[in-house]
C-alpha cells in the first residue's frame, strides 16, 4: 500500500472538492473547513521527503496537519494520520492487515481527542463504519478493503444528514444543525476515496 | 464581497502588518504569526496568552499590552491558531513562572491549545488553560460541544492580566479567569450575516425583516430566526435568558454591550439605553459598563450582551490601569 | 432597513439615554440634547464645544470630557443641531473666558452655530468659531460651499481641547484649532451606502463591485464611482489626492484611518498596513497614528484616511492625556 | 391675505411631500430635507397663538423654524420668515402690495445668509423668480400674485435640473449633481403654492 499516493490523493480530492467542505461547514459551523483542510494537506504533501516508509509517511503528514491546519479538523486529522502512522512503525510494506490496525488506531486517536461517539454527527460517524469494513474485508486484499471502506464511509457520512449535532460547532445549532450533512464526514469520505484510488492504482 | 482587503489569503498577515505598524509598542513577529508585549518576558511574571481565529480584533492582539495579554495568537480567519503558534507566544511569554492559556471553548481552540501545553511542558514552561464559556444561547450538556467562549474573554483577560500584573501567582490568575468565566453570561444577536474573506459569500442569508437570536462570534447562524425586533424587544430577550441561567437581581454587574463588527456606536448606545433600563428594572445595579466593539465577528451587524456579577476583587481588577490598543485606562 | 434602534423618530434621544447611562463621567440633559462634562464649566477655562448632526459617534458626544470637549450638541441624524440647543451647549461650557465653537463646513453647521454665537453674544459670552475643512475630495473654490470638515475635526478638538486644559487663551486656542485644520487633508471611500433612520432606505445604491471615491461623511455619495480596488490601490488613491493638495514629503505626521461605521477594525489594519507602506515610501514619517471608528457615518462601510502634518507642539498636544468615552490615554 | 392659513397650508403641503423632498435630497444631499422641513414646521404651526396680526405669524414661525429644523434649510427659512414678517410690521391687513415688499425681504434674507445667487442650484432659484412674478402681479390683487408666483417658482426649480450645483451639499458632488431637481428649490415650490391656496381661499 502507497501511503504516500494515498496523501497525494487525499490532498488533490479536498483541493477539488473544498468549495463544497467550505459550503456544508457554512450550513452548520463557519464556513471553513474545505479552505482548512486544503491548507493542512498542501502543507502535507510538501512535508513529505522523498524514499519515507509508509509509517513515517504517515506521521510526516499527520505532524504537518497539526502545524498547519488549525480548527478541529487540524488536531484530528493530524492525530489520526499520526496513530496511524505509528502502528505502522517502520515496516517497508505495508499489507491490508497492518493497514486495518492502522485505521483502527486512527479513530482511536480521534475518539480520544474529540471525545464523539457515533451518532453525534461528525467525521466518527463515517470513520468508525470504514474502519470495520476494512477490518472486515481485509482478507480480500487492501483495493478490496479499501472499496468497502469507501462505500461503508459513504453511507455513514448520508446518515449524519438527519442528526442533530452533538460535537463540533453544529451543536451550537441544536434541532437546526438536522437535515445537513456534517462537512467533516464528507471529508472523511474523501479519506477513503483517495485510499481506495491509491489501493487501486498499487 | 466588499471588504477593505488585498489578497484574500493575506489578509491575517496584512492585519499583523497594519498592527506592527500602528502600535509600536507591540512585538509583532509575522513569521510566527504572534502579537508580544515589547517588554515581554518580564522575569517571574505569570505570563498570559490568549488566541483563536481571527476576525474577532480587537481581540485578541488588541489586548496585548499592560495589564492584559502578554501574547496572542491569531488564527486563520475564525480558525483555531496552530500549536507551533502557540507555542511561540507561550514562550514568548514565559518569565518563569508560568503561563495562563485563555481558551475559548471551541473544539479546534480546546485541541490545539492542548497540543500546545504539551509542547511547552516539554521546554519546561508549565502551562495552566481556563476554558471560557459564558453563552447561554447553548445548551450546556455533556451531549454537546458546551457553550461558546464570547464576551466573557474579554473580562478574564481584563482580570487575570490584572492580578499578573500585580504579581498574581500562577494559580491565583488561572483561578482569577475561572470565576470571571461563572461569573459571567452572554447572549448575541445577528441582523446580518458576515463573509469569510476565502469563502467569499455569506455564511447564511438573513431576510430584509429577519434577525437570529443566539448566535456565536462565528458567523454561525443562531438557535433561532425571528422578525427583526426593536432593540428593547431584543434586549429583553438577551437579558432574560441570562437572567434565567444565572439570577441577576440584587447583584452589582459589570455590563458589556458589544458590537459585532458593523453595527455603529449609535446603535450600541441605543441597545445600551435599553439594558440599563433592564437591569434598573429587575433589581441590578451596574457598576460598570462597556459600550462598543471588542469581540466581533468580521462585518456582522449585531450585538452581543455580555453580564459578570462582581466581586469587590473583580470591580478592583477591571478598573486596574491598562494599556492596549483595544482597552486602555489608568496610564 | 436593520437597525438595532427602537422608535425611529427617537433614535437621537435613544443614544443619548445610552450615553448618559454608560458614562457617568458626563452629564447628558435630554431636553436640552446636550452632552457636558461633569465638571462643567471650569472657571477661568476656555471652553470647548462642537456638535452636529448624529450619526457620526462618538463625534461628538464621545469626545466630551476631560482634555476635549466641554459639550457637544448633537443633532437629529445627519442634520446640524439648532441655535437654541448650541446656545445651550455653550452655556454649559463657558466659564468666563470664552468658548471656540468647532464647527464643521456643511452650510447648515456654519449658519445655526453663527446664529447660535449671536445669542450667545447676547448672554456676553465670547464665541469664536473654528470651521473645519479637510476633505480634499472637494474642490475648493469661492464658487462652491468649500470643503467639507472630516477627520480634522477630531484633531482639532484634540488639540485645542489640551490646550485649553493647559490654560491656553480663547485666541490661542482657537489658533491652534485652525492650524490643525490647515496643516489636515482628508479622503474617504465608501464600499457601501447608509440609511438614514427617518428616510428608511439606503442614500445611494452601489452594485456588488462598486465603491465611491471622494464621500464625505453624511451617506452622500462621494465624486466619482469606480469598480472595487483591492485595499493598496485605495490607499494610493486617497493618499495621492492628500499629497497632492499639501505635499508630505519630508513632514512627520500623524495619520488616522477611521472607518466609517459598518467596516471592521481587520480590515482598518489592512488599510492602515497599506497607509504605513505608502507613506514610508513617499518619504514621510508616521510619528503617531490612530486607527478605528471615531467618525462615522452610521453603518456605511468604507474608511477614511487622514493626515496631519505636525510641528513639534501639536504632537505635544495630541499627546497630552485625554479621558473621554472615545478617546483616552494618560490617565 | 392670511399668513397664518399660508404657514398651516405650507405645513400640510409639506407633510404630504416630505418623502418626496427626502428622496430628492438623498439623491444629492444627505436624505433629511423632508424630515426637516416637517419637523420645522410642525413645530411652526404649533406655536402660532390666537389673533396674531400677519407679519406677527410669520416672525413666529420662522423662529420656530430656526428653533427646530436645524440644517441649512432651517435658518434659511426660518430667517426668511422672520424678516418677511418685519417687513409686514404690525399692521393687521397684508395686502399684496405689502406681501411683494415681504418676500423681497425674505429673498435678500436668503441671499444674505447663504450667499447663493441664481443658478447655484438652490432654493434661491425657485424663490427669485416667484418674488419678481409677484410683484409684477401684485397689482392683481393677491391671489392672481400668488399664481404667477407659483407659476415662476415652478419655472424655476425645473431649471435647477441641468444645473451643476455651486452652494450646499449638492456641490460636493461636482458634475454628478447635474440632472437632479434641488430639494430647497422643490419645497420653496410648496411655499408658493400654499400661498396660492391660502390667497385662493381668502
Ligand atoms: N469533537 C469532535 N470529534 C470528532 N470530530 C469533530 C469534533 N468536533 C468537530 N469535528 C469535526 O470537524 C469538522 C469541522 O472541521 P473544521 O471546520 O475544519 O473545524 P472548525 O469547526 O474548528 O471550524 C466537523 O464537521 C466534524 O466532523
Ligand atoms: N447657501 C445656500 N443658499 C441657499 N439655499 C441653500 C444653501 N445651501 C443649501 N441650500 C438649500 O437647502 C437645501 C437643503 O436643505 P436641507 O436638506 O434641509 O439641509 P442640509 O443640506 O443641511 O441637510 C438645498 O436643496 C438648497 O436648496
Ligand atoms: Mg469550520
Ligand atoms: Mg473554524
Ligand atoms: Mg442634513
Ligand atoms: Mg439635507
Amino acid at each position: 500500500m502507497d501511503t504516500r499516493r494515498w496523501i497525494e490523493r487525499f490532498a488533490e480530492l479536498v483541493a477539488a472538492d473544498a468549495d463544497r467542505l467550505t459550503r456544508l461547514d457554512a450550513a452548520i459551523g463557519d464556513g471553513d473547513h474545505g479552505a482548512n483542510l486544503n491548507r493542512g494537506l498542501r502543507a502535507a504533501v510538501e512535508a513529505l521527503g522523498p524514499d519515507l516508509p509508509p509509517g513515517k509517511v504517515l506521521m510526516t503528514a499527520g505532524r504537518a496537519l497539526v502545524s498547519k491546519t488549525g480548527g478541529a479538523s487540524g488536531p484530528l486529522y493530524g492525530g489520526a494520520l499520526r496513530r496511524a502512522g505509528k502502528a505502522l512503525g517502520d515496516a517497508a510494506d505495508a499489507d491490508a492487515t497492518a493497514l486495518a490496525a492502522a485505521l483502527r488506531a486512527a479513530l482511536d486517536a480521534v475518539q480520544q481527542l474529540g471525545k464523539a461517539v457515533e451518532g453525534d454527527k461528525t467525521m466518527v460517524d463515517a470513520l468508525t463504519p470504514a474502519v470495520a469494513a476494512y477490518e472486515a474485508a481485509a482478507g480480500d486484499g487492501p483495493a478490496a478493503a479499501a472499496r468497502a471502506a469507501l462505500d461503508a464511509a459513504e453511507k455513514g457520512a448520508e446518515a449524519t444528514v438527519p442528526l442533530q449535532a452533538r460535537k463540533g460547532r453544529a451543536s451550537y445549532l441544536g434541532p437546526r444543525s438536522v437535515g445537513h450533512l456534517d462537512p467533516g464526514a464528507a471529508s472523511t469520505v474523501l479519506l477513503f476515496r483517495a485510499l481506495a484510488d491509491a489501493a487501486g492504482e498499487g | 464581497m466588499k471588504k477593505l482587503i488585498g489578497d484574500v489569503d493575506d489578509v491575517v498577515l496584512d492585519t499583523l502588518r497594519g498592527m506592527a505598524a500602528a502600535h509600536p509598542s507591540l512585538r509583532v513577529d509575522l513569521d510566527q504569526r504572534i502579537i508580544v508585549r515589547a517588554d515581554a518576558p518580564r522575569t517571574g511574571k505569570v505570563g498570559l496568552v490568549s488566541g483563536g481565529g481571527s476576525g474577532h480584533e480587537p481581540l485578541h492582539g488588541g489586548f496585548v499590552g499592560y495589564g492584559m495579554l502578554d501574547a496572542a495568537c491569531p488564527g486563520e480567519v475564525f480558525t483555531s491558531p496552530v500549536p507551533d503558534q502557540i507555542l511561540a507566544a507561550t514562550t514568548a511569554a514565559s518569565g518563569g513562572a508560568g503561563v495562563v492559556h485563555i481558551v475559548k471553548n471551541y473544539t479546534g481552540d480546546v485541541l490545539n491549545f492542548q497540543l500546545a501545553a504539551e509542547l511547552a511542558e516539554d521546554e519546561d514552561i508549565e502551562v495552566v488553560p481556563v476554558v471560557i464559556d459564558d453563552d447561554v444561547a447553548v445548551q450546556d450538556s455533556t451531549f454537546t460541544a458546551g457553550r461558546r467562549g464570547t464576551g466573557a474573554t474579554l473580562f478574564a483577560e481584563k482580570a487575570a492580566g490584572a492580578l499578573a500584573e500585580a504579581g498574581g501567582s500562577l494559580q491565583d490568575v488561572a483561578a482569577v479567569a475561572r470565576e470571571v468565566n461563572e461569573r459571567t453570561r452572554s447572549f448575541g444577536v445577528a441582523l446580518t450575516a458576515c463573509t469569510v474573506p476565502a469563502a467569499g459569500r455569506p455564511t447564511f442569508e438573513l431576510g430584509a425583516d429577519e434577525m437570529e437570536l443566539g448566535i456565536g462570534i462565528h458567523g454561525e447562524p443562531g438557535r433561532e430566526r425571528t422578525r427583526l425586533r426593536p432593540a428593547p424587544e431584543i434586549v429583553d430577550v438577551a437579558l432574560s435568558a441570562i437572567d434565567e441561567d444565572m439570577s441577576l437581581s440584587g447583584s452589582e454587574v459589570l455590563v458589556l454591550v458589544n458590537g459585532m463588527g458593523g453595527t455603529p456606536l449609535m446603535e450600541l448606545y441605543v441597545a445600551y439605553a435599553a439594558v440599563a433600563e433592564w437591569l434598573g428594572g429587575h433589581g441590578v445595579t451596574v457598576a460598570r459598563s462597556l459600550v462598543g466593539n471588542y469581540v466581533t465577528s468580521l462585518e456582522m451587524a449585531g450585538a452581543m450582551i455580555s453580564v459578570l456579577r462582581l466581586t469587590p476583587q473583580l470591580t478592583e481588577l477591571w478598573d486596574a490601569p491598562v494599556e492596549t490598543p483595544g482597552l486602555r485606562w489608568g496610564r
